[in-house]
Parts: C-alpha cells; structure tokens; sequence
C-alpha cells in the first residue's frame, strides 16, 4: 500500500533537490534535540534534500497547520513525529489528496485507513518497557525487591507504554512488587524531587525505573543525597541511553539502560531517496535499539553521538 | 474564658489563618502515611528529614515568588521567570562547562556572575517595556517567557548541559552549619527584601505606585523607576533560583528548568494574600503560599496519590484553600464568632 | 455670615462657552486606535509575508490560518468578555481539553452526536458557572478561580481519558471533512463558520444589549457599576459561563479538527488565547476593546506560526526567538501608533 | 435633645428611617439616626465632613447594610440589596464622587440600564437622541458620542445628574452635586429641582455651600458625629444657629475670617518672583501666559469651569509637560519635565480631582500625609516613625481630620477628610510654592474657614499661593492679585484691594479682558 507514493515525483523541477516538509515535536528534551539534530543533517542540500523544518512547540494545533502550510507550499514529501498519536485522519487525506507521501517519524499514529501514510520509523515504547522488565526480572527478581517508578508525563504516549510494557513484563515474577508510581513529567529535576518523597515514605526501595534518563539522573542525585549508593544500594534502570545517561551507566551508578535510538535521520534521507526512485518500503521500519549493561556502555561510550 | 475565645476569633480571623491550616493537615497526612516523616537525623554531619527537604525544595519557589510578590505589588505580573531560570541555567553552565577546570572556585564565580549579569538585563528589558513603552505586564513580560527558552537553548545547543563541579553543587546541594545551603541562600534574600522593603521606604512607595500610579506620580513618587526596579529584582530572584535548580541536578535543562513556575509562584502570593490589583503585600504572606505549594508538590509523593490523580488532588486543595480564605467566607465565620457588623466594608487589614 | 459661601450670581450667559464647544476633538476615535494599529501591522506583516516567500499570499494560506484557528477564534471570544470586565480566564486551555476529552469518551461509549455535542459544550458551561460563582459570591480573585479551574479541568481529563482517544463519529468526521470553497482558493469549514458566527453572536451582545453594555460599564468602574444599579453580580457570573461555554465549544471545534481527545491538548492555550485578545488592543484593566480585535489578534498568532513554517529553516530554538521577536515588534509598533495618534 | 419640626398635618413620608445604626471596623459611622423624606420637599442634610451623610445615603439605596434600624419606603418596610432594588422603587441617587464610567460615553452613561430597545436590541439612536433629551434638562449642549473623560468634572456632575433623571423617581437624591459646579449650573440645576419638586418628588439635598442650602430646601436634617442633631424647617433656623448645631461649638474662626481680610497689603520683600514662567503654555490645554508669583503673595486664578485654571497649575508643576516658553525659579531658568523637578525647588500641587489624583486609596492616613515627604527623601531614608508621628499628629490636629487615627485607610475617610489629608501631605514638605486646585472643594463650613486661614497664614509667613476655586469669592478674599482665564487663556491680570468685587472679575471674565 506504500507503492502510491510515486505520483508524487510529478513536481520535482526545481534543480532536482527533493523537498520534504519536516515538523517536529518540540524541543522538549535532549534527544528531541538529537533527533532534529540528525534529521536537520541528513536531509541537507548537499544530500540533495530541501528541508523545510518546523517546531510545533508540543501543540498538535501547530503541528497541523504546519502540514496544511506544506501542502499549501507543494513540498515532495512530508514527515512529521506527531504530538499525539489520535487525531490525524484529517490533516493526512489532504496530503493524500494532494499527492503528498507521509512518513511518521518516531510516534505512530492510531489511524484505520494506514494507505494515510507511507510508513513508520521508530521505536516500540512497549517493547522498550518490556526489556527494562524482562531484564529486572531475570537479574534482580531473583529475591523480592521493591520497584519504584518514575513515570512520563502523564497521559503521553511513551510514559503509557513503557509502563504498560513493564507491567507485561514482570507481572509472571511475584518477587517484583511496585511499590509507588509517580510522574516525574521526563525531567531530572521533578525526577529528582519525586525521587525524594520516594525516599522519605518508603525506606526499603531496591529498584529505581525511570521513563528515560533525564529522571533517571535525577533520582541518582536524590539517591546520593539520603546517603545510599545508586546503582547499589538502590539499582536503577531507565529507558533512551542519551550521553548523560550513558555516563552515569558507565560509572555504575545506572545498572541497565535500554536504547531508544533517536538518529532517524539517515534512515528518513534514505527512505525517501527509495520512493524518489520509484521503490517501495517497509510499512513499519523498528529501529535497532539497542541495550546496555554497565560493561556495554564502557564500550560504546567513546563514540557515542549524542 | 471569654477573652480566650476572642484571642482565638483574632487567630481565626487571621489572613493566613487557613493556609497555615492546610500547611499543617498537609504535613500530619503525612506524618500519618510516612511516621518518620517528621523524624529529623543527623546524616553525614548535616540534617535530613522530610521537613529539612520541603524547606529546601522551597527556596526555588520562595526565590521566584519574592520577585512576583514585588512585580504583583506594583499591579504587574511577570511571566518570565521560568525562561529566565533557564537562561541563568545556560549561561552559568554551560560558561563551567567550557572551562578548562570546571572544579575551580573563580571558574564558578565568573560564571555566576555573567549569568546574573544577563539576567539583569532581561529584568531592564521587561522593566523598559513595560515602565517606559507601557505595554501591559503580562504580554511584554511573555515576549521573553517565549523566547527566553529559545535563547537558553541557544546557549546550550538544544542539548542538557551537564557539568561536574563541586562549588557550583554546593549550591543547592550544599550544607552549612548543618543547614541546606539553599534555603539559606533563600532565606538570606527572604529576610533582605522583607527588612528593605519595611525598614526603608521602598514597600509602601511601591504599594503606594500599585494602588494609585497617578497620585503617585503627583506626590513625587519615582513611579517609572520604582516599576522598573521590580522587574529588575524578580529577574535577579529568578536568576538566583536558576542557580539552584541547575544545581541540583548540575545540568542546565533550558526546556523544562523553571517551566509553569510563574503559576505556582502567582499562587503562591495569592494564598499569601497580596492582591493581583496590586497594592499592600505580604511577604511573610508569601513565604506560607510558597511553603504550602512545595508541601503540597511533595505530600502528592508521599501520599501516594496515583499520576492520573494529581492534579485534581492539587486542584482541591488550592480551591478549598481559597474558599476558605474568601472575604465572604471569612465575614460569615466572624459573623458566627461576634456581633454583627456592617457587611459592606472591607475587612481593614495592617501588612506583616 | 457666610459670604463665603457666595458664589458670583449675576454670571452674564452669553459670555460663557458652551460646553460643546469644550469637548476635545480626536481626529479618529480614540478608542479604535489601539485596533486600528492591529489592523495596520497586521497588513505590513502579509505583505513583508508575500515578498519574502512564494505561495504565501494566496487564498489558502490565508484560509488555512482562519480553518486552523477556529477554535482559538471561538475560545479568545469568550475571553474577551472575561477581560472586558477586568477578570481572566487561565482555565480555558484545560477545558477545552477536557470537553475534548468528554467528546471522545462519550462517542467510545455509544452516545451520538445529539447528545455528546450539546454535552461536550455544556461541560464549559459548568466550569465557566463554577469559576463564575468562585469570583463573584466568594470573592477569589479571578486569576486564581480559574487557575484553580485550570487545574481542576485537567485532571478531570486525566480521569476520564488517561490516553489519546480517536473520534471516529460520523457526524464529526464529517463536519472535519467539509470543505466550502473552490480546491486552491478561499475555503471555508464549518468549523470556521461556526466561529464566525461566535464573533457576529458576540458582537451584537457586547454591543446592541444591555448585558454587553454592563459588560464594559464594570470593566470601567465596577464600584460606578454598582452605584449605578446594574445587574453587577449577574454580569459578573456570566462572563465566565460565557467563556466556560465558548471554551467547552472551543474544545468541540478542536475535537472535530483533531479528531479525537487527549489531556494535553490546549496547555497554554489560554495564553494564546490572552496574547490574542491583548493583542486585538483590549487592555487587561478592562472596560476598553472590541470583540473584532480579538478576532485580528488570532489571526496575528496564526500568521506569526505560518511564517514559521514558511521560513521553514529554523532550529526549534529559533523558533521560540523569533515567535518573541514577532511578538515584540508587534506590542512595540501598536503601542507606538497608538501614542502617536494621542 | 432632638428637635422634630414636622407638624401632624404634613403627608405620610415617602422615607422613614428610624434608629440607623452602621460601624466600620474603628468607626460608628451612624448611631441611632432618624431621618424622613416628604414628598415634595427639598430636605438637606447638613453635618460637618464625616457626619455620615454619604453613609445615611448608602444605608438608605442598599449600598451598606444597616447593623440596626429600619428603613420604610411609601408605608412598606424595606431592605434593599443594592442600589439596583433602590431604583426599581424609585429611589434615584447621584452619590458623592461622581460614579460613572468614564471609559464609556456620555449618552451610555445616562441611559446604561435604561436604553431604548427594539426587539431586545439596543437601538442606539433612539437612545442618543433620549440622552440629549436629559442633558438638555440640564442645559448641557455636548455631543451624547463623546467619550465622558474627555469632559471636565464639572460637566461629569452634570451628567450624572442627568442619569439620575432618567428613571421617573419619586425620591431624588443628591449627594454634593454642586461641589464642582459654578454659579450658573447650579442656578440651571436648582431649577430643574424645584420643577421636580413640584411634581411631587422628594428630594433629597447635600452641600456645604449654606446660601444654596437656603435657596433650595425646605426642610433640613442635622448630623453631627454620626448622630441625629435634629430636623429643622429651613424658615426656622437661621445660619448661625444652624453652623452651630452641625459643629457643636460657636463659630470662632469664621466671624474672625469675617472680620480681617487676611489679605495683607502687597509688600513684597524681594524684588524677584519666586516662580516666573514666561510664555508658558502647551498646545491644546493652554495658550502661552505669564505669570509671577512671589513669595508671601497669594495670587488667585479666576475662571469658569474649563478656563484652563488646571492646566496652568500643571505646567507650573512639571505634570504636563510644557512645548513652549520657560520657568524661572528664584531667576533660574529650571526644566519642570516631572514633579519631581517641582518639587525638589519646593513647589507643590494639590489636584482638584482627588480621588484619582490624589488619595492613594488602600494607604493609611499616616502613610498618605508622608508620602509626599518620602518621595522627596528617595525610598532609602526611610521618615523615623517618631517623626512622621509628630508631622501626621500635628496635621490630623491642625485641620481637623476624622477620624482622628493615622492608621485608619484613607480610602474609607469621607470626601471632605481625604480633601484634609492631600492638603497635610504638602503642607508636612514644607514648599515655597503651594498650587492649591480647589482645596475647598466639599469641604465644611468650618474646616473650608480653617483652610483659608491657612492660606492667608502660610502667605502672611512667606510662602507663595497660587489657588484655585470655583468661588470667585473666596478667590477675592485671599488673593492679592488675581489672574483671569477664559478659554484656556489668560486674559487678564489684576491687583486685588478691597475695591475690587466679584461683579468686576466676572465681567472680566465675560468680556475676555477687552474692557
Ligand atoms: N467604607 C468605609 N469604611 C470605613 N469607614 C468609613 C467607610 N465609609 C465611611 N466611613 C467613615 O464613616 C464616617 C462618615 O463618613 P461619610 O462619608 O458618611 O461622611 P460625610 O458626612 O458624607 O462627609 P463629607 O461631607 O466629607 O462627604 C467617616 O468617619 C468615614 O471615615
Ligand atoms: N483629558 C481631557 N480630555 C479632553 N478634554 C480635557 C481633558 N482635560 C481637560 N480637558 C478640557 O480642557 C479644558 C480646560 O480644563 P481645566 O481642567 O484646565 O479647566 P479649569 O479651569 O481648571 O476648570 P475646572 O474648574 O473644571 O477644573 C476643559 O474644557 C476640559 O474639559
Ligand atoms: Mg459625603
Ligand atoms: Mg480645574
């Protein structure tokens, strides 16, 4: 169902340079910016792309009108990591309308019709949860341990999933026992603060699961300021691998990270570098995320990009 | 017996007589949930507990709402706070973090130092617009609550900017004579703005210029500038919680440092009962709004309330919290207590 | 005795001016200044749009940001009557999020159309009553009355609908796919006739009924108001449920532009919804604007977020610096035009 | 104690309040008042500032609800909830200050509530033609689309006035509606008075001017501290009796003001005036003028409403700024761009329009007599507390203020004590140059003699006085010389002595200096 999308090619007569339409998230965190980081550096002139790149600033309402603007511009193609997951049906049959070929980046969308877009790259926010589990289960759920979890904001879809794919995971291992789940909005700081009252109301906490890094890092310092060891005393799992986090795995003080790889870029160039020429693709393309332990990211930290 | 009761009336009758109220049932709910909650010890020569947490975890709120209490006193209000945060956040940072020794106490100090500087001057912009173009508080100070954010992650590159350095984490993080530094730091601007503002002229030449700018003027207040120094000093404040916050979790976050701070800072003087029609205000009044906020941030933790239910569990407490204070409720307890008075006057009040 | 008290009788009439002829001229009327500036560049914005990038100033451009707006149109509406009195509403963000909300679970558990729509908007009704009571029986001050809302609207949300719900309703899915209009010209939704309507409706009340009038009489003096004998009290409540309710339909028009409902729609949006008003030149102290301001306001955010797009090579961070800058010029050269006409 | 004048075989009141009790927190605003109101009388109720007439009035229209007594409106005992109910029982009221809403315009400002509609809607030219009908009652010839700001106070008065006359009242009441009024207007009003009066309508009356009290009413009320002093026929109590009852005390000061001119003859000690603008003036508010004044003289500006009297003391202030000619204080050529400037060469203005212009509402009395004190000082030296006790105590004593508590909001003072505190906050700065705008505005019999000696003393001590009234009389009195304005422009300039009477400076006036 992917193969309409070479009608689009029709208006390619500006000096053979594609124009894709890009609208992004946000700016919301450290690996939305690595994301645009890599997307903004695939797609450049010398690639043969012309990017037109928009920040809807987390508003669904400016991330349509953004797409309607590209329709209305002509652009080639366009993809966008949308807000939400509902709520595109609309704003895609006019792009289809128009000819455009869609590529979601990142987040899927929940629509029926999916000849609405081309296809899908990202991660699996439920498989990613799940790993985190799998791997709490298999290594520390060997004797009853208590979990805390620090989750996303609430209400989006990452902090949904990865807490529903963690709850799959462990629900057979009856030593794992969730304790408390508090959001903590992805960031260090209310990360760290939640992680405080954590500390102050339950004094027997084995295992910090944090959504991403960011409260990951954030509960590491709550941790260390109540005098225990993180990675320790208290283990700590969490979700993206960023820089951050991946130092802080290094240096023992997270025990497990599970990759969400936000380098679409390449992957999004060539993909559309496929339609152009008139091939077809995948309709669902999972990037390989990738999982360290404390070894692991000793490794790869060297010659991590982001 | 009698004048017992009426030194309770007095009591009852109190401005903050029911936000202390919800400070305390806030607390025993998590005495109750948490016993040793309370429980203060002593931890690698400095003090730990759940209440040395809250008042530390206040000093960011306190910096901010101090600066707004002003800017509001004047009949303002600044949006600006949280980018402003950020900046400070950024630019302190990321100036360590491009340093060749990041652990050195000169490196941190000339770092502050530009940051408060370039805080200043967002505090004389906001002033500039809204002192001398005249436009409206709200819309010129969210000129820079929007692109703020942006020149922060200007500074920072769009990425968290984390730095490792000792001096710069004593800051939040810090302790002395057993005492968060923080809440020091908090404290020490919290007791030099109340002594100014009340042992010199400058609090009732600002609430003078809040309630009337034009009388004000005739009498030879310095309105424009006074109105501009507010807006200086909450950017300042803001800077100083920028520090802070970006010390405690030694990264510069431009997205999310200080994000909807203003709000909670706005409700924070409100409950303290300074008007947003500008006028009296209350610092101490500020201090409990801030203090039943944070407790309220943490008691969420503590109680365990599930993620989908917070913000109606907040949302309750503020509203019963200002139904409570309402003149009209206030004026139906006092009815209750003693003879009826005319109802139509305003309660007459003397600030803290 | 009391001489002093003797005032000069024999004051020859026909010496003495008549008052007309005291009564200060304004070239344009004083109060349209501010809304003439919006007007003004506004227009320079389009046509500095036009010059910069191709395809700009054409007819769907210009009506995708009225189609894309309709429910910030129908949301700063309401607003305005907050504001004319002197009050704000920071709750409708929430409630429309929540009344989107409501419109997807209700439509997920078997309701139609003719139920859920009315409903969705009279849950704006009731948070509007709520605010409306909090401000005027209780005496909270508005800005925290509808913070409190704000707070309480969104996590009712999180109540009802903890995740992204689709609206797969016919008659929504409809009223999103309609299209008046020729293909590449000027189009219309009904979204956006029903925000049209919203503006006309307001309109009239604010200035042909006795409520719109009180309206502005309470922004100008509240205490004169009441001296005055006019239903103060009344006028005050019902702002608020005007606001609730053009929010509750703010959220069915957002609801039938997304398709679907979810708790994070509309976090900041009241500002939005603030900056337009504002920025259609009514003053937050109240008593002074027009309702066609606001109108001119949205548009204004709508046309800054299309330049956006149409600059198309700005990093998010210059994004937000240049949505500032846009913002800055714009309150810097309204505010100059309007003190040069003075 | 209480004297009633009313014999048995008057009609039945049309308002009968008995027992009127009201306290605000630290005041007993009304203690047990009666009060009744005939139908086709003019009652005035007299009392010093801060007596509780305003306070009687609200109680009476629902703005205040009353702690004690009962209100009887046409035989059915009342409680009204606000001044909306007051007016549907045909109960209309011009409070004291004038309350309308100025960013409305004229004609929505009498017809708010009452306009012409068709169909549930406004039709707006039927009530602009409605609303030039009631201006023209009052003799106002103004466009009913002008926005009400652009009018002088007076004028504002005048339209309130008309508001009041748009519902077919049978009670109408009149709070000070002559206070910012001149000869003329109130001669207009009082017609329209005793046209309503005949018809019927009981109206009630309040003002310090006692020769218009006289004029007009037929009956008055006395308060005195919040206390009933009795009711009168106006026939039977002549002024001196009646000054007598409302102050509780003989007048001492006013036959001594009766006696001496305090006007001095014009020595002048210096040769070089104080103040001297030279061409001064500003486009649009006044035309270029030159004035001197020197020190110890008062010099008096006379004018009609709207001459242009204010403006002058603005410019001379720094409060607008001038486009043309130049100030010299003391000989020096000095920029006057804010009142600062003003004041720092000791130069001050009391506004005529206090309320927005003068009182800081929510402030205490201690902190508005200091405030002007303070600004001058910069906000680092803060006025010791020992000191501003001395200067707030000297002044509440010195002009009477009430209620005697420095603590107390100035906002809640009546209109004639907050007039007190603004004239304390500049006479505490000590000036060289007091610009008084109608400082005598609203205020009593004794303290409006209080002040004029004041004047008289300050200039007898070498201060300069320029002063402003709508009474050419008291203008006469003090002034040693006096310049006339008319259209926003200075027209004449004379030496005052005892020759000159007010027939003169009117016909100056009138005649634009020509004569
Ligand atoms: N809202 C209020 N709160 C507190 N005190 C008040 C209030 N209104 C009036 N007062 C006090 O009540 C007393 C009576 O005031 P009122 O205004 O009735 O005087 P008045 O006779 O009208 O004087 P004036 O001639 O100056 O207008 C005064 O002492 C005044 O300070
Ligand atoms: N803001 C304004 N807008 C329009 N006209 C004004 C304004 N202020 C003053 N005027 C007009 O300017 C003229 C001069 O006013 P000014 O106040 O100087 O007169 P005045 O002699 O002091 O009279 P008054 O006794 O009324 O104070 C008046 O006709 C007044 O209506
Ligand atoms: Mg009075
Ligand atoms: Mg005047």
């Amino acid at each position: 169902d992917s193969g309409d999308a070479e009608t689009a090619g029709g208006d390619s007569g500006d000096g053979g340079a594609i124009t894709v339409g890009f609208s992004q998230v946000g700016s919301e965190s450290g690996w939305r910016a690595a994301n645009t980081k890599s997307i903004q550096d695939a797609l450049t002139a010398e690639a043969g792309f012309d990017l037109s790149f928009s920040d809807a600033q987390q508003k669904q309402e400016n991330q349509i009108q953004a797409i309607r603007s590209y329709i209305a511009q002509g652009v080639q193609y366009i993809a966008f990591s949308p807000v939400v997951e509902s709520g595109w049906d609309s704003v895609l049959e006019e792009a289809k309308d128009a000819g455009i070929p869609v590529i979601l980046t990142d987040r899927a969308v929940d629509s029926e019709d999916t000849s609405l877009y081309v296809t899908f790259i990202g991660s699996d926010f439920v498989e990613e949860g799940k790993r985190i589990g799998d791997w709490v289960s298999e290594n520390l759920g060997t004797e009853p341990i208590n979990v805390v979890e620090l989750q996303g904001t609430t209400g989006s879809a990452p902090a949904i999933d990865r807490k529903t794919g963690f709850e799959d995971a462990i629900a057979g291992n009856d030593n794992i026992s969730v304790i408390a789940s508090e959001t903590g909005n992805f960031t260090r700081a209310e990360g760290k603060t939640v992680m405080e009252g954590f500390l102050q109301a339950y004094p027997d906490i084995d295992v910090v699961y944090a959504h991403n890094d960011d409260m990951g890092l954030g509960a590491i310092e709550a941790i260390k300021a109540a005098g225990k060891v993180p990675g320790k005393d208290i283990k700590v799992v969490t979700i993206d691998g960023v820089k951050d986090g991946m130092t802080a795995l290094a240096a023992g003080e997270i025990n497990y990270i599970v990759e969400c790889n936000p380098l679409l870029g390449p992957d999004l160039a060539e993909i559309i570098k496929t339609l152009e020429s008139g091939g077809t693709v995948e309709p669902r393309i999972v990037t390989q995320d990738e999982a360290f332990d404390q070894a692991g990211a000793q490794a790869v930290l060297a010659d991590r990009e982001y | 017996m009698s004048s017992v009761m009426s030194s309770a009336g007095t009591v009852a009758r109190h401005r903050l007589f029911w936000p202390v109220v919800a400070l305390a049932v806030l607390l025993l709910a998590c005495v109750l949930k948490s016993n040793t909650f309370l429980n203060i010890t002593v931890l690698e020569g400095h003090l730990y507990g759940g209440p040395i947490d809250i008042v530390r975890r206040s000093s960011v709120l306190l910096l901010v709402a101090l600066g707004m209490t002003l800017v509001i006193a004047t009949r303002g209000i600044d949006l600006s706070v949280g980018a402003v945060m950020a900046i400070a956040g950024a630019v302190a940072l990321s100036q360590i973090a491009a340093s060749d020794n990041p652990e050195s106490l000169t490196v941190v100090l000339s770092a502050i130092g530009s940051a408060v500087l370039v805080c200043l001057m967002i505090g004389v912009f906001n002033g500039f617009l809204v002192a001398v173009v005249g436009i409206q508080p709200i819309i010129a100070t969210l000129v820079i609550m929007t692109a703020g954010r942006g020149i922060a992650m200007l500074i920072t590159g769009g990425q968290i900017t984390t730095v490792t350095s000792a001096p710069y984490k004593t800051i939040a993080t810090g302790y002395w004579l057993g005492l968060p530094v923080a809440a020091l730091i908090a404290g020490f601007f919290f007791v030099a703005m109340a002594l100014i503002t009340r042992r010199t002229a400058l609090g009732v030449l600002i609430e003078s210029v809040g309630i009337n700018p034009v009388a004000s003027r005739l009498a030879g207040v310095r309105a424009r500038t006074i109105i501009w120094t507010v807006y200086i000093l909450c950017a300042f404040f803001a800077c100083v919680a920028g520090f802070i916050r970006s010390s405690d979790i030694m990264a510069a976050d431009a997205n999310n440092a200080g994000l909807f701070i203003e709000l909670d800072a706005i409700l924070a003087v409100v409950i303290g009962g300074t008007s947003l029609a500008g006028g009296k205000f209350s610092l101490v009044g500020t201090l409990v709004g801030v203090l039943v906020i944070t407790t309220l941030t943490f008691s969420v933790t503590i109680l365990g309330i599930p993620a989908n239910a917070v913000s109606l569990f907040k949302a309750l407490v503020v509203i019963l919290v200002c139904l409570l204070q309402s003149p009209v409720v206030r004026q139906k307890m006092r009815k209750r207590r003693a003879a009826p008075v005319g109802t139509a006057p305003a309660p007459v009040e003397v600030p803290a | 005795m009391a001489t002093d008290q003797l005032t000069p009788s024999k004051a020859p009439t026909d010496a003495r001016p008549s008052f007309g002829s005291r009564v200060r001229r304004f070239r344009i009327d004083e109060r349209y200044v501010p809304v003439l500036g919006t007007v003004v560049v506004l227009i320079a914005m389009l046509a500095i749009g036009g010059s910069r990038y191709e395809n700009f100033l054409t007819g769907r451009v210009i009506a995708n940001v009225l189609i894309n707006n309709s429910f910030l149109v129908v949301i700063a509406v309401g607003m305005t009557f907050v504001i004319l009195t002197g009050g704000i509403d920071l709750s409708v963000g929430a409630v429309v999020a929540l009344s989107g909300c409501v419109a997807a679970w209700m439509f997920t558990h078997g309701y139609g159309a003719a139920v859920a729509i009315p409903a969705v908007i009279l849950v704006g009704t009731v948070i509007g009553l709520v605010v409306g009571v909090m401000v005027h029986v209780f005496e909270i001050q508005p800005f925290i009355a509808t913070l409190a809302a704000m707070f309480l609207a969104r996590g009712l949300c999180y109540i009802v609908a903890p995740e992204s719900i689709p609206i797969t309703d016919p008659t929504i899915v409809a009223l999103a796919r309609t299209r008046w209009g020729t293909d590449d010209g000027l189009v219309i939704t009904p979204s956006g006739v029903i925000a049209l309507a919203v503006v006309a409706i307001a309109f009239v009340t604010l200035h042909y009924t006795r409520f719109g009038r009180t309206v502005y009489a309470i922004g100008g003096s509240e205490q004169s108001a009441k001296l005055m004998g006019l239903p103060v009290a009344r006028t005050k409540v019902l702002v608020y449920v005007i606001s609730g309710t053009c929010a509750g339909l703010g959220g069915l028009l957002f609801a039938i532009f997304s398709r679907s409902g979810y708790a994070l729609t509309g976090v900041g949006m009241e500002l939005d919804a603030i900056a337009a008003v504002v920025i259609g030149g009514t003053l937050l102290t109240g008593g002074s604007g027009f309702v066609l301001g606001s109108v001119l306001g949205v548009l204004v955010l709508g046309l800054i977020q299309t330049i956006i797009t149409f600059e198309g090579t700005l990093s998010s961070w210059w994004t937000k610096i240049f949505i500032g800058a846009l913002l800055l010029i714009f309150v810097v050269l309204q505010r100059l035009l309007a003190i040069r006409r003075r | 104690m209480t004297d009633t004048a009313v014999s048995t075989q008057d009609p039945a009141p049309i308002v009968a309040m008995t027992g009127i009790s009201i306290t605000f927190p630290g005041v007993k605003a009304l203690d047990g008042v009666d009060f009744r109101l005939f139908p086709g009388e003019v009652h005035a109720l007299m009392g010093e500032n801060g007596a509780g007439k305003s306070t009687l009035i609200k109680a009476l229209t629902g703005v205040y609800t009353v702690d004690s007594g009962s209100i009887v409106v046409d035989g059915e005992e009342r409680t009204f909830a606000g001044p909306a109910q007051a007016q549907a029982a045909g109960i209309s009221t011009v409070y004291q200050e004038v309350n309308l809403c100025d960013n409305l315009s004229v004609a929505e400002n009498i017809m708010l509530g009452h306009e012409v509609r068709r169909a549930g809607v406004v039709d707006w030219r039927r009530t602009r033609s409605a609303a030039r009908e009631h201006l023209r009652t009052m003799n106002l010839d103004i466009d009913p689309k002008s926005s009400l700001s652009s009018h002088s106070l007076a004028v504002q008065q005048l339209v309130a006035i008309s508001r009041a006359m748009v519902v077919d009242a049978r009670v109408l009441i009149l709070d000070e509606p002559t206070s910012s009024l001149d000869a003329d207007e109130v001669a207009r009003l009082f017609d329209v008075v005793r046209a309503l009066r005949d018809r019927g309508v009981a109206i009630l009356f309040v003002s310090h001017f006692l020769d218009q009290v006289y004029a007009i009413s037929d009956r008055m009320t006395v308060l005195r501290n919040g206390a009933l002093v009795g009711e009168y026929r106006t026939a039977d109590l002549d002024r001196v009796e009646l000054v007598q009852k409302m102050i509780g005390r003989a007048l001492a000061v006013l036959e001594e003001l009766e006696e001496a001119p305090k006007r001095s003859v014009a020595e002048r000690a210096d040769t070089q005036p104080f103040v001297q603008a030279i061409g001064l003036g500003r486009k649009g508010t006044i035309e270029p003028f030159d004035l001197d004044v020197y020190a110890g003289e008062v010099v008096g500006l006379a004018g009609l409403l709207g001459s242009g009297r204010t403006e002058l003391a603005r410019l001379l202030y720094g409060a607008d700024h001038a486009d043309s000619g130049e100030i010299r204080v003391e000989g020096v050529h000095t920029k006057m761009r804010t009142p600062r400037n003003a004041l720092a060469r000791g130069i001050v203005y009391s506004s005529e329009s206090r309320k927005t212009e003068g009182i800081v509402g929510d402030l205490t009395v201690r902190e508005n007599i200091v405030l002007g004190l303070q600004a001058d000082r910069g906000w680092l030296r803060r006025i010791s507390r020992r000191k501003s006790d001395d200067v707030v105590n000297r002044y509440i004593e010195a002009l009477g203020i009430r209620p005697a508590n420095p603590e107390a909001i100035a906002g809640n003072l009546s209109g004639g004590n907050q007039q007190k505190v603004l004239l304390a906050r500049w006479l505490a700065t000590a000036p060289k140059l007091l610009l008084l705008d109608e400082p005598t505005r609203g205020i009593d019999v004794g303290a409006k003699a209080e002040i004029q000696k004041l004047v008289a003393d300050l200039a007898a001590q070498g201060m300069a006085v320029v002063f402003i009234s709508a009474e050419l009389d008291e203008v006469l009195r003090l002034s040693h010389r006096i310049a006339v304005l008319r259209d926003r422009r200075k027209v004449a300039e004379i030496t005052n002595s005892d020759a000159v009477t007010t027939d003169d400076v009117v016909h100056l006036i009138a005649s634009g200096g020509q004569s």
